[in-house]
């Protein structure tokens, strides 16, 4: 599937309701694949882009990340099974983590994304229901950006050693006898 | 901060059933390869549950390269996984280059996959010897080094190195092959072509490190792609997942190579996964050696490369599995971020699965089969 | 070896004539023990040096070439350096048996040396329950082992230990049952007559077929009953370590090295008195020179040992399931059909003599 | 029946095995792979790639090619290299010329990445076949390339 085709299924799970309903009745049937009107998407739910990249790009709101994940895995024609890369990013205002999927059967990839503006207390949904794979990265992201993983089974630092103080991959992180800065 | 604090252990809090009890494997075990520490649950003599505790040579090397340029990350990567290094230079010099749209000459690509594929055979040498000894045959690891030796020699004399080579930059390699470079790996060639039936009749044919193997640390097809299993790992479940095969890059897509599958999922798929490796490895150098273009061995870059703003990912298959490098670049001189997405973490996290259940022999004969680097496990 | 023979004949004339019989004899043997002990203490070592020296020429290496000339003293010096070391030791550990433990092992390998027949004279206790006696002797080292093991205070050192009393007591029944195939031929435990019965054809000969059987059988549960590769079960160190050894150090360390190579040696020396002959030399060549024999029996025992040792450095070790497998469903029924074989062809008179 | 093609496959394999070592180990004469190291330091010659030290080569007039450009300064990731320079006046010109006072380069810091010879525009600093780096006081491997009262040779321009 190419990244158009890709862009007018996905969007079609999330059709464009009132803004901020949290979309509940999700059409059980594909037919909605066909309709090729991306408008439709909810753009407070979620939003598509290709630009400086060379993925198909989805930003979804964290309400929606376990949602959508779970139907990008499951649906017979999306089929992401793979999740091949899970990174932790601050993005100076915001954090967020970055999803990179591949479908080992159609061989299609997608990006998605998902930030928080919480900084104090970041948390998104776990995935590692979905991909086990994803257990021991979201562990290293816990780790090095702070971001808590609701549901997750076993979350406590898999590198840092207990009591850390600081998340060491954010871009605020001090560490005057660590670090060394040019 | 002090750093006294932060070397304090771990503690474990675990509720152990009576018969159960609790091991300490590693950091400083035979088995482990390095400095990883296993918290082991065991009933006897039989795994309840392992739990990998990392870290212990975390460098944080995706936070070094946020400070540092794109020429200077390359040798950083030399010092993830450092037995298949030149793979890792290339990830990122494929990168920036992708991200720079430069063409790199003919050449440069075949050169590149050429020390790639020397790289990965080295590599399943020391593989190779080391997994004999985690069994007990003390004598494979002579025999599997004296064999990388002759890679090494071959890296040395055209990078400079042996081990950590750099010999990458974003826009072509450093220096041009030595002129001895083409004879040797074609000695080489010859030689290993009749060393690996040797590996075979002395390893992989005998009865006991069969029944070590057989049937053990099974791992399907579905949790091999749900744990993110690459390389000889995934491959050794059936799931095909070759990166040369499915996204190929340098020199690759004008080779003819079969991807080794095997469909077991246990401990011996595993290793004949890597002993096919080692023969199609052996196919592409020759493919290639008699037929490098001639041209430059580099393209010139500006010396302050700035990456257009953007994201940009480019996989490669290392010797353990697929390697992606992920940039985000704001424009500047140096990466906003880089991910490497290591083959190592995804390859432990299916431990636990695949390791309970069996004996403490076999939890080490499995740990050899998923061939752990720890450098590139922690980075 | 009349020049010595008439040594310890004078040594004894003399001893007899200055004390009472009971203080003579006791003083007697005490003199013997200790001549054993320093000549195999020193013999171990030259064991060691050997294992080292083979593996290495079976591992493309050149082994230890530096100390002495061409590396004879290596063994000598690390054993010098052994003995300088301090000897460490956990918290928790049950002192005395820790303490304990390696004297267990070394003792209990020594005394087996008691019986062997190096030549016709040369053997230190010739009892009549010989073969009886060594087995015996060679399951009692594992006691060791265990208290060593649990006496640690590490799990490590425990799962080694466990594993090694499984291990010896499963394989020390193969032990006994291939050296009772023998039995059946010779009629005797005593290690005197069995050699005796050899000189009509060494008894891997006079039993063909069960004989070969038996020995293959006795090398694989000997080598087992030492703990050596491929069945280091008790130290593997890619899983445990150490294995039971873990918290030794110094030259309680060096006596359970020590106590590993001297059974290798016994078990050697036991199939070389068994199965090939002792002191005999092939086809009776050298029987005018009797004190030749010590020769003949080290070289016997000497081409075992290297056996074992290319064992050990060929093959991967077994899991302990697997371990246990070897033993229970094919060892010992193999063993049991080959007794019935040797009695069938003891009772035919099908034995091949010279 | 298979109880009996069992211990016979077994024991094949593992004669098979045994053949291998010995065949190894009749050789062991001459296929010894290991090298006595510290006897052969006459016959033991690095490839001429091989990446030592980095060095700055000196002519017969002890002058040196470096003109303090600072570029592999830059280059170093680890700040192996610092250059302590200074603007002087050429007595027959009468201009002011950037000159190197000192160029120092931290061994133990180097990873040996090259990146600094590269960077060179003047090959003033190349690689060195040194392997015997080993010392007894760490600060004997901070060491100054440019010989004491050497100057830069005519001519080099970056």
């Amino acid at each position: 599937m190419n990244n158009n085709e890709l862009q007018n299924l996905i969007g079609s799970w999330f059709p464009n309701q009132e803004a901020n309903k949290v979309v509940e009745t999700v059409p059980e049937t594909e037919e909605g694949a066909e309709i090729k009107v991306p408008e439709t998407v909810n753009p407070s739910l979620l939003s598509f882009s290709e630009e400086g990249s060379q993925f198909l790009n989805i930003a979804v709101k964290k309400e929606q990340l376990h949602d959508l994940m779970k139907r990008l895995k499951e649906n017979p024609e999306t089929n992401f099974d793979y999740l091949f890369c899970l990174t932790g990013m601050d993005w100076g205002k915001e954090l967020g983590i970055v999803y990179h999927l591949e479908s080992t059967k159609y061989r299609h990839q997608l990006v998605v994304r998902v930030n928080t503006d919480n900084r104090e207390n970041p948390n998104f949904d776990t995935v590692c229901d979905i991909w086990k794979t994803a257990e021991f990265h979201e562990r290293e992201v816990f780790d090095f950006f702070g971001i808590k993983f609701n549901n997750h089974p076993n979350l406590k630092y898999l590198f840092l050693t207990e009591g850390w103080e600081g998340y060491p991959l954010r871009k605020d992180y001090v560490d005057e006898v660590n670090m060394v800065i040019k | 901060m002090p750093l006294r604090k932060k070397m304090e252990p771990k503690t474990v809090n675990n509720n152990f059933k009576s018969e159960e009890y609790f091991i300490n494997m590693g950091p400083q075990h035979p088995a482990t390869h390095g400095v990883l520490r296993l918290l082991l649950t065991i009933d006897g003599e039989i795994i309840k549950k392992v739990e990998p505790d990392l870290g212990y040579i975390h460098r944080s090397i995706e936070k070094m390269c946020e400070r540092d340029s794109y020429q200077q990350i390359v040798h950083l990567t030399d010092r993830m996984d450092y037995l298949s290094s030149h793979i890792n230079n290339e990830a990122v010099c494929l990168t920036v280059e992708n991200a720079l749209q430069l063409e790199v000459p003919e050449r440069v690509k075949v050169i590149r996959t050429i020390i790639g594929e020397l790289t990965r055979i080295a590599s399943h040498c020391l593989w190779w010897g080391v997994m004999g000894m985690d069994v007990g045959a003390l004598t494979t690891y002579f025999y599997g080094f004296r064999d990388r030796e002759m890679i090494n020699d071959i890296f040395e004399e055209t990078c400079g190195a042996r081990l950590t080579m750099n010999y990458n930059i974003p826009g072509g390699v450093m220096y041009d092959i030595h002129p001895n470079f083409i004879q040797r790996t074609k000695d080489f060639v010859k030689h290993f072509k009749t060393k690996i039936p040797e590996y075979d009749r002395l390893l992989t044919g005998n009865v006991i490190f069969q029944k070590r193997m057989k049937g053990v640390g099974i791992l399907s097809k579905e949790d091999a792609i749900s744990f993110g299993a690459s390389g000889p790992v995934g491959r050794g479940s059936g799931y095909s997942c070759d990166v040369r095969k499915h996204h190929p890059y340098s020199a690759l897509d004008k080779v003819t190579f079969n991807e080794s599958l095997k469909t077991a999922g246990d401990s011996l798929a595993r290793y004949e996964v890597r002993i096919m490796e080692m023969w199609e490895s052996l196919s592409i150098i020759e493919q290639l050696i008699d037929n490098i273009p001639e041209g430059d061995y580099k393209v010139a870059t500006n010396a302050v490369i700035k990456l257009p703003k953007g994201e940009y990912y480019q996989k490669v298959e290392t010797a353990r599995g697929e390697l992606g490098v992920y940039m985000v670049s704001t424009g500047t001189k140096n990466p906003y971020r880089v991910k490497f997405r290591s083959p190592g973490l995804s390859n432990i996290s299916l431990l636990n699965h695949i390791a309970v259940g069996g004996k403490i022999g076999d939890l080490v004969a499995t740990m050899a089969t998923l061939d752990i680097v720890v450098p590139d496990i922690d980075r | 070896m009349n020049i010595s023979l008439s040594i310890t004949k004078t040594i004894h004339e003399w001893l007899f004539s200055i004390m009472s019989e009971t203080a003579a004899s006791i003083t007697e043997m005490i003199l013997i023990a200790t001549v054993y002990l320093a000549v195999f203490a020193v013999f171990g070592l030259y064991l060691v040096l050997l294992e080292r020296k083979v593996a290495a020429w079976f591992q493309l290496r050149l082994g230890p070439n530096r100390v002495g000339f061409k590396g004879l003293f290596q063994t000598m010096a690390d054993a010098l350096k052994l003995v300088s070391k301090e000897l460490t030791g956990t918290v928790k550990a049950d002192k005395f048996l820790y303490n304990l433990a390696p004297y267990f092992v070394i003792v209990s390998a020594l005394m087996a040396l008691a019986v062997f027949p190096f030549t016709q004279e040369f053997q230190a206790f010739d009892i009549n329950i010989g073969i009886f006696f060594l087995i015996a002797i060679s399951s009692i080292g594992v006691i060791g082992i265990l208290m060593g093991g649990w006496a640690s205070n590490n799990k490590f050192a425990l799962i080694g230990a466990m594993r090694s009393g499984v291990q010896t007591i499963s394989y020390e029944l193969s032990v006994g049952l291939s050296l009772l195939t023998m039995v059946l031929i010779t009629g005797s435990l005593q290690l005197s007559e069995i050699v005796e019965v050899q000189k009509s054809g060494w008894l891997i000969i006079q039993g063909h077929i069960p004989a070969i059987i038996a020995f293959m059988v006795y090398m694989i549960a000997g080598t087992a009953e030492t703990n050596r590769a491929p069945f280091d079960m008790v130290e593997a160190e890619s899983e445990l370590g150490a294995g039971f050894h873990t918290e030794y150090s110094g030259m309680k360390f060096a006596y359970f090295f020590l106590a590993e190579f001297i059974n290798m040696f016994i078990i050697a020396a036991i199939a070389t008195t068994i199965f090939f002959g002792a002191w005999l030399s092939p086809f009776g060549i050298t029987e005018s020179i009797p004190w030749l024999g010590v020769f003949w029996f080290l070289g016997k025992t000497l081409v075992i040992v290297f056996l074992m040792m290319w064992f050990r450095w060929t093959f991967p070790r077994l899991r302990v399931d697997q371990l246990l497998t070897l033993e229970w469903k094919y060892l010992l029924p193999i063993n049991l059909v080959n007794i019935v074989i040797m009695a069938f062809v003891v009772w035919q008179n099908l034995i091949i003599q010279l | 029946m298979s109880y009996f093609s069992n211990i016979y496959k077994g024991v094949k394999t593992l004669l098979t095995g045994m053949s291998v070592t010995g065949k190894v180990f009749l050789n062991s004469r001459k296929g010894s792979i290991t090298q006595q190291y510290p006897d052969n330091r006459e016959t033991l010659k690095m490839f001429d790639r091989f990446r030592g030290e980095v060095v700055m080569p000196h002519d017969e007039n002890n002058e040196h090619r470096c003109t303090g450009c600072q570029k592999c300064e830059i280059a170093c990731p680890n700040g192996s290299i610092e250059i302590i320079w200074d603007r002087k006046v050429n007595p027959e010109t009468g201009k002011k010329k950037k000159e190197i006072d000192q160029h120092i380069y931290h061994l133990g810091l180097c990873t040996m990445c090259g990146l600094c010879i590269e960077a060179c525009p003047t090959d003033a600093i190349v690689w060195a076949q040194n392997y015997e780096n080993s010392v007894f006081d760490r600060s004997h491997l901070t060491k100054v390339l440019n010989q004491p009262g050497s100057k830069l040779m005519d001519g080099v321009e970056d």
